[in-house]
């Protein structure tokens, strides 16, 4: 009985949660360890789906009994299950690391609250991608970015209320514009099921209408996924919030945007709409590709670590679009094969990057002189991250940039493989940065002496280190995976 | 007929993109909270619009009526107008707390400050 | 034991060497004895390894599948295997030579040397025997990493530039120009397996073949070719036995192994001989050969001579190759194992000398030879090697670059070789000459004789092996007549 | 009428009458709602829109001052940008489906049966009502949620501030505390009324307009013109934060409970139809419940985030 409602769990669980972390209130411990073991519960009940799925195909759960297009659905498939993997896999290993980190960084009567919102932001995220309604979308998002919103304003800085605000106003302009977007649709189409949608967007054809609706779409959910030059606010709300919160939404929020666009361009328009009629991906790839260049060069000059990561997400979430703008099985390919490996490496990043802020209270890296020698698994953990960025072979990274680059050479469009490389090079700049720094550099004298980061903290980070490393190495599961999603999303009509 | 028809989604566009335009070009948070409010407004005007059935009534069933307009619109805007209630509440305490650390709720005066502090780590 | 399995030992042993130095980190006497167990071990596997070889097998393994058609695939060829049996054979020499040096010369960090150490050797190991080119690479990148440690060793600014150096070139040509080139011929031919004769022919022509083929040589940084040769004299600030790895064993050996493995078993001789403007491959060789020579002459600091004097060998292997002659190809591969047996002879003095006596400049050398005799010596006897003069190896292998070169009927090559000899000799031979018969400067009255007894040993075997190679030359020639058959 | 509020909110600079400017805006929209039909919508964005919004800006404004600086820097980028969307989305009208049409693809497809089926299936004349309980019902629950995210988001930012020891004096000048015996006494007049009120918009949803989200603006409501009355203090006895914050959170498991109840039951998640042997009965049942826990929610996060705000403007 329980696998059939399995669907439904997977968000209501963490929702349902959230007000109880609530009442727990000054039991702040209780609160962290129902927040962990609901995780850990997500990704069971995800890992258990992305079974059903791969036995039997889609998954469909009308909420209320109501059949869809009448009432909503969930619908989970090859696509989104693997999302679900990432975001709940990355929650099961985030979730345990919190307890030291925000000791540490957010005021103890806040703490309840913390968790709470954590919570939250992990079943709107879920719920964004499980979702097969597109209203019901837009709610989900809300409660996922207003949750976060708040987890940026707990940041220690000052200015972590003013890049949360920032984030606010453009989170909410892309809400409202997806809103504009899906209520274009309706009127076109009369529903809001993402299934239907798509089979009436056929129908119509093209319109203006469509058009303007498709338009509103795209710029909506690119301010959400922080598409150059949309990814202002991006920055500082990863270098400002608490090292948990930048490390969650850096492997989550912004992975979840991309599957919605990739929802929207191939589910609901149809490739065809997307790619032939609306030339998308006359967009996506010139803006893909700057953004490689432009904040891989600007992550560079980044003295705070954190900010450095966080442009080279803006950079990372290029590759993806360009990938999606290659508009090949290949290319669709590797946009989901780096949704799921970036998440695996800036995961690791971020936490190895919480460790160091944990001992020394900030991620800059005037401050990081030598202490490669003092944090040995901490730093450990960050090359090893960084090596996946780069791409060097055995990691992640070298998969996702593998498919990268033979998607451009099957179209023959060879430069993009070359600034692919080239952005690969530039990271070689930045992670070399930090560990000429941790390992090069003498600690000065006069500095604090910091001794390696507590056990909590760095067993979750080299979990995911190792995933990166292991996913790197024997890659047909997440290949496999995808390769057959991407070709489900350009055989189906 | 048509120019008429579509007179309405014009007023509401060009209410959308005064409140759009009041976001991103005021200075003022508190402003720039109230743009965005009448921005999303008028995104609902434009729904509740879509629902209207010329001769129709109100949604709610009645022996003389046969014509009803689209309810569908209307449960979506509810949901809609709380959600912008509830970002409005977060967006203002956000405010608040941003005077408190900076003095200011100007935006150009903050940017300046923060960039100070960039430079000074 | 089946040759899948000694591949398996292979790659293994120089690993668990890596477990059982971190554990006896405290005794340095048991670490250092580990490291030479384990060696001999390698030596021992190799070698039967080498007899399977020789009897015509072809032992492979597939590790693991990265990507469906993506895998860790190992395959022993000769040319393979002859770059292991040196690897394997010098590896032993080298633990007992930075025994001598690294305690002669109180170096810090001695555990985390013998650690990269290990890696590197497994390293090259992993080169030598892999089956496609994705394998290849891989090591190829492990090899570079494991090294970096040991290239700034010492930690200070010099190492420390010298490192970035050392780094930089090396992974941007991997990733920027090497890892494009393995994508792209993935692309075209659909796989990326080493086999006889090429897997090109027929998905590729006209003036993109030329194309590829320089992204292949240049991509493959560790050849050294110019203009990307400035991180082999920045590697010189590493320590001596790092230096003979580096030189002799493990990393250029790899480059130019990898490249005379592309040319043969990628693309195949006579998919290149097609190629417009494939004279170019051989001038770029050519002028890195005559530059780097030049160059070396004006070096006083010994090592940086040396260094550039390898630059200028590898030329001589990447020419072997381009030139696409039967017998060039045999020159070449006989030139890496003699290039390595008397480089690392050389670089083994080099460190000798600095470990006796600091000194690290050739206008110091005068009247060192009655000093440290063996040490000397063996120099010599590298020096002749790499001129080429009898009995070394050196000879041999250059004969056969000759020949090859008349073979493809490129006089100019011919000319460019033997210049370039003649400019070895005038950059070695001073040094021999000073060392023998110039008369010790009368300031340095400090008395000194010869290294530590393991420096020693060492390098009068490597030197022994040079002279040996000459003699019997019987094992590596049969094996490369198998890879021209 | 709408455009020229508009306009004059981007143009005012003291932020008070753009205030109020905004408050008159969202009455106006109300009247358009109900002009279109959209008499619950109406309601909510009345109460919500004219009512909560408004004070909660108002309660912003005090503490960070009235004026707008005027902007530095030329306005020429958003107002290419708004062009540019603006002129994008009219272009986008020109073939759209005119306004009001009832052969319109909008009204039909999903509607149809809302309009048609929904006294039949649901039972309650209130098709809005249905939808949004029924059909969607897990859309609203994810508002009661939204509603809640942002009720721990203001805790978090600004927090409620404790109850003042009765023992210290109020301060005299506190703008809040001044006394009104007028307005206290036709508070104290309006205020049961109010509730009565918003007790009858709570379950008489059903039926006619309203709902629980509007029964809770409305209670909250109450509570908010008592305070303003009687100063924060004696609000926070009549309305403990502490209860207020369990009952929100228990608000939003009353919503969640049921699904889960109807989970249990055999049905899907929401499932009204499994909550009792006839469906029409089931489906009365739930949809009083769970509209019950979106007032209770709504209520006490209205209230709460009242309570932070005004407690931050009496700092002042």
């Amino acid at each position: 009985m329980i696998s059939h409602h399995l669907p439904a769990l997977q968000v209501v669980v963490p929702l349902m949660a959230a007000p109880l972390c609530f009442l727990l209130g000054r039991y702040r411990r209780l609160g962290w360890i129902l927040s962990t073991l609901v995780s850990w519960l997500c990704l069971w009940i995800a890992v258990r789906l992305a079974f059903q799925v791969a036995d039997g195909g889609q998954i469909q759960y009308a909420f209320g009994g109501w059949a869809p297009p009448w009432g909503i659905e969930y619908r989970v498939d090859q696509l989104n299950v693997l999302v679900l993997l990432i975001v709940s896999g990355i929650a099961s290993v985030m979730f345990p690391y919190s307890w030291s980190s925000v000791q540490n960084e957010v005021d103890p009567e806040q703490q309840p609250l913390f968790f709470t919102c954590m919570l939250l932001c992990l079943a709107g995220l879920l719920g964004i991608t499980i979702t097969g309604d597109a209203f019901n979308l837009f709610v989900l998002l809300e409660i996922s970015s207003l949750s976060t919103y708040t987890l940026i304003s707990l940041g220690r800085d000052r200015r972590a209320l003013t890049a949360s605000f920032q984030y606010l106003i453009m989170g909410t302009i892309g809400a409202t514009f997806i809103l504009i977007g899906v209520g274009i649709l309706y009127m076109l189409t009369g529903t809001l099921n993402m299934a239907d949608l798509s089979d009436r967007i056929g129908e119509i054809g093209e319109s203006r209408a469509l058009q303007a609706g498709f338009g509103f779409l795209i710029v909506g959910i690119g301010l959400k996924l922080a598409m150059f030059p949309l990814h202002l606010w991006l920055p500082n709300a990863y270098a400002f919030a608490p090292s948990i919160v930048s490390a969650f939404i850096a492997a989550t929020a912004t992975k979840v945007a991309v599957y919605v666009m990739v929802r929207y361009l191939f589910t609901i328009f149809g490739h065809e709409f997307s790619f032939s009629a609306m030339y998308i991906h006359w967009l996506l790839i010139p803006v893909g590709l700057i953004a490689v260049l432009f904040t891989s060069i600007v992550a560079v000059f980044q003295r705070d670590i954190k900010r450095m990561l966080a442009y080279s997400s803006v950079a990372q979430i290029g590759y993806m679009l360009v990938g999606i703008g290659l508009v090949s099985t290949t290319g669709l390919t590797a946009t989901l094969l780096h949704l799921f490996n970036h998440a695996l490496m800036k995961g690791a990043l971020f936490l190895s990057m919480g460790a160091v802020c944990y001992r020394l209270g900030n991620t800059l890296i005037d401050n990081m002189d030598g202490i490669g020698r003092q944090m040995p698994w901490t730093m450990g953990a960050f090359v090893a991250g960084g090596l996946s960025l780069i791409g060097v072979p055995l990691t992640v990274g070298f998969i996702s940039k593998w498919y990268l680059i033979l998607a451009a050479l099957e179209k023959g469009w060879w430069p993009i493989a070359v600034i692919v490389v080239l952005g690969s090079l530039i990271a070689v700049i930045y992670v070399w940065r930090v560990v000429e720094a941790a390992y090069l550099h003498q600690r000065p004298d006069q500095s604090v002496t910091v001794v390696e980061a507590p056990a909590s903290l760095l067993v979750p980070t080299w979990i995911l280190v190792l995933a990166n490393y292991y996913f790197g190495i024997d890659a047909s599961f997440t290949t496999g995976f995808t390769s057959s999603a991407a070709t489900t999303l350009f055989g189906a009509p | 007929m048509n120019a008429f028809s579509l007179f309405n989604y014009w007023i509401v566009i060009i209410l959308m993109m005064a409140g759009f335009y009041t976001v991103i070009a005021s200075g003022n948070l508190v402003k720039k909270i109230v743009g965005l409010n009448i921005f999303q407004t008028s995104v609902f005007i434009m729904y509740i619009s879509m629902g209207k059935v010329i001769g129709g009534t109100a949604p709610i069933v009645t022996v003389n009526s046969e014509l009803y307009s689209n309810p569908l619109p209307h449960v979506l805007i509810l949901t809609a107008i709380v959600v912008a209630v509830a970002t409005t509440a977060l967006g203002l305490s956000l405010v608040i707390r941003i005077k408190e650390a900076y003095h200011s709720i100007e935006e150009d005066d903050i940017l300046a400050i923060s960039q100070r502090e960039d430079e000074a780590e | 034991m089946t040759g899948g399995t000694l591949i398996l030992l292979a790659l293994a042993l120089p690993l668990s060497g890596v477990i059982g130095v971190s554990i006896c980190r405290q005794n340095p006497n048991l670490r250092e004895g580990f490291t030479l167990v384990v060696s001999m071990l390698l030596l021992l596997v190799v070698l039967q390894l080498l007899s399977l070889v020789m009897a015509g097998a072809r032992p492979e393994l597939i590790l693991l599948e990265m990507l469906p058609g993506l895998e860790l695939r190992f395959e022993i060829e000769p040319l393979g295997m002859l770059f292991a049996t040196v690897a394997a054979t010098l590896w032993p020499i080298n633990s007992l030579y930075s025994i001598g040096y690294m305690r002669g010369n109180e170096e810090s960090h001695q555990t985390r040397f013998y650690i990269f150490f290990a890696v590197a050797i497994a390293a090259a190991m992993g080169v030598a025997f892999a089956g496609n080119l994705v394998t290849l690479f891989v090591f190829y990148e492990v090899l570079t990493l494991s090294t970096f440690p040991l290239v700034a060793h010492k930690g200070n600014q010099m190492a420390m530039l010298g490192g970035r150096t050392y780094l930089g070139i090396l992974l941007f040509t991997s990733i920027g120009l090497l890892l494009p080139a393995i994508v792209w011929t993935w692309t075209l031919a659909g796989t990326n397996n080493f086999i006889p004769g090429g897997i090109l022919t027929g998905h590729i022509e006209g003036g993109a073949i030329t194309l590829l083929a320089l992204l292949f040589l240049f991509g493959i940084g560790k050849a050294a070719l110019m203009p990307i040769h400035r991180w082999l004299p920045a590697a010189m600030v590493a320590p001596t036995p790092v230096s003979a790895l580096l030189h002799a064993v493990a990393v250029v050996k790899a480059g130019v192994f990898s490249v005379v493995k592309v040319v043969v078993y990628i693309f195949g001789l006579d998919l290149i001989k097609q190629a417009p403007g494939a004279d170019w491959l051989i001038w770029i060789a050519c002028f890195t050969l005559i530059a780097a020579s030049l160059i070396a002459l004006r070096q006083d600091n010994l090592k940086k001579r040396l260094a550039y004097s390898t630059i200028g060998q590898l030329a001589y292997v990447v020419l072997g190759a381009v030139l696409l002659a039967p017998l060039s190809i045999t020159g070449a591969a006989l030139h890496i194992i003699a290039h390595a047996f008397g480089k690392i002879t050389l670089f083994f003095a080099a460190g000798s000398i600095y470990t006796s006596c600091k000194k690290t400049e050739v206008s110091q050398l005068d009247g060192i030879g009655r000093r440290m005799p063996y040490t000397m010596t063996a120099f010599s006897i590298g020096a002749l090697s790499m001129i080429g003069i009898p009995p070394t190896a050196g000879f041999i292998s250059k004969w056969y670059l000759l020949m090859g070169a008349f073979q493809a009927q490129q006089l100019a090559a011919v000319a460019v070789i033997i210049a370039s000899t003649l400019l070895n000799a005038s950059y070695f031979i001073p040094v021999i000459y000073a060392a023998w018969f110039k008369r010790e400067s009368s300031e340095a009255m400090l008395t000194y004789g010869e290294a530590p007894w393991p420096v020693v040993t060492a390098l009068c075997m490597t030197a022994g092996l040079t002279v040996l190679l000459f003699f019997f030359p019987g094992i590596p020639f049969e094996l490369i007549q198998q890879i021209s058959t | 009428m709408l455009a020229i509020t508009a306009i004059a909110v981007v143009r005012f600079r003291r932020l008070f009458t753009v205030v109020m400017l905004f408050g008159i805006y969202s009455l106006l929209s109300a009247m358009i709602f109900v002009v279109l039909d959209a008499v619950d919508v109406a309601f909510t964005e009345a109460a919500v829109g004219a009512g909560i919004s408004t004070v909660l800006m108002l309660a912003t404004l005090v503490t960070t001052g009235r004026h707008e600086k005027p902007p530095r820097h030329h306005p020429l980028l958003p107002l290419a940008v708004v062009t540019v969307t603006g002129a994008g989305l009219i272009w986008g009208t020109l073939d759209m489906p005119g306004f009001g049409n009832p052969a319109d693809p909008v009204h039909h497809h999903v509607a149809d049966r809302y309009v048609i089926e929904s006294p039949r299936e649901i039972g309650i004349p209130n098709m809005v009502t249905s939808v949004l309980a029924s059909y969607r019902g897990y859309d609203t629950m994810g508002e009661v949620i939204v509603v809640f995210t942002a009720l721990m988001g203001v805790l978090s930012l600004i927090g409620i501030r404790r109850q003042r020891k009765q023992s210290t004096p109020p301060p005299e000048n506190s703008a809040t505390r001044r006394p009104y015996p007028v307005l206290q006494v036709m508070a104290i007049l309006l205020i049961p009324f109010i509730i009565l009120f918003a007790l009858y918009v709570q379950f008489h949803g059903d039926y006619g307009p309203g709902g629980g989200f509007q029964a809770g603006v409305i209670f909250a409501a109450a509570i908010i013109l008592y305070t303003l009355n009687f100063g924060l203090d004696d609000a926070m006895l009549l309305a403990p934060p502490k209860v207020v914050l369990r009952l929100s959170a228990l608000g939003v498991l009353i919503y969640a409970g049921t699904g889960v109840v109807s989970m249990l039951n055999g049905g899907n998640y929401l499932d009204y139809n499994a909550l009792s042997h006839d469906p029409l009965q089931g489906q009365h049942f739930g949809i009083l419940v769970i509209e019950l826990g979106v007032g209770i929610t709504v209520a006490a996060v209205m209230i709460a985030i009242f309570f932070a705000f005004a407690g931050k403007t009496e700092k002042q």
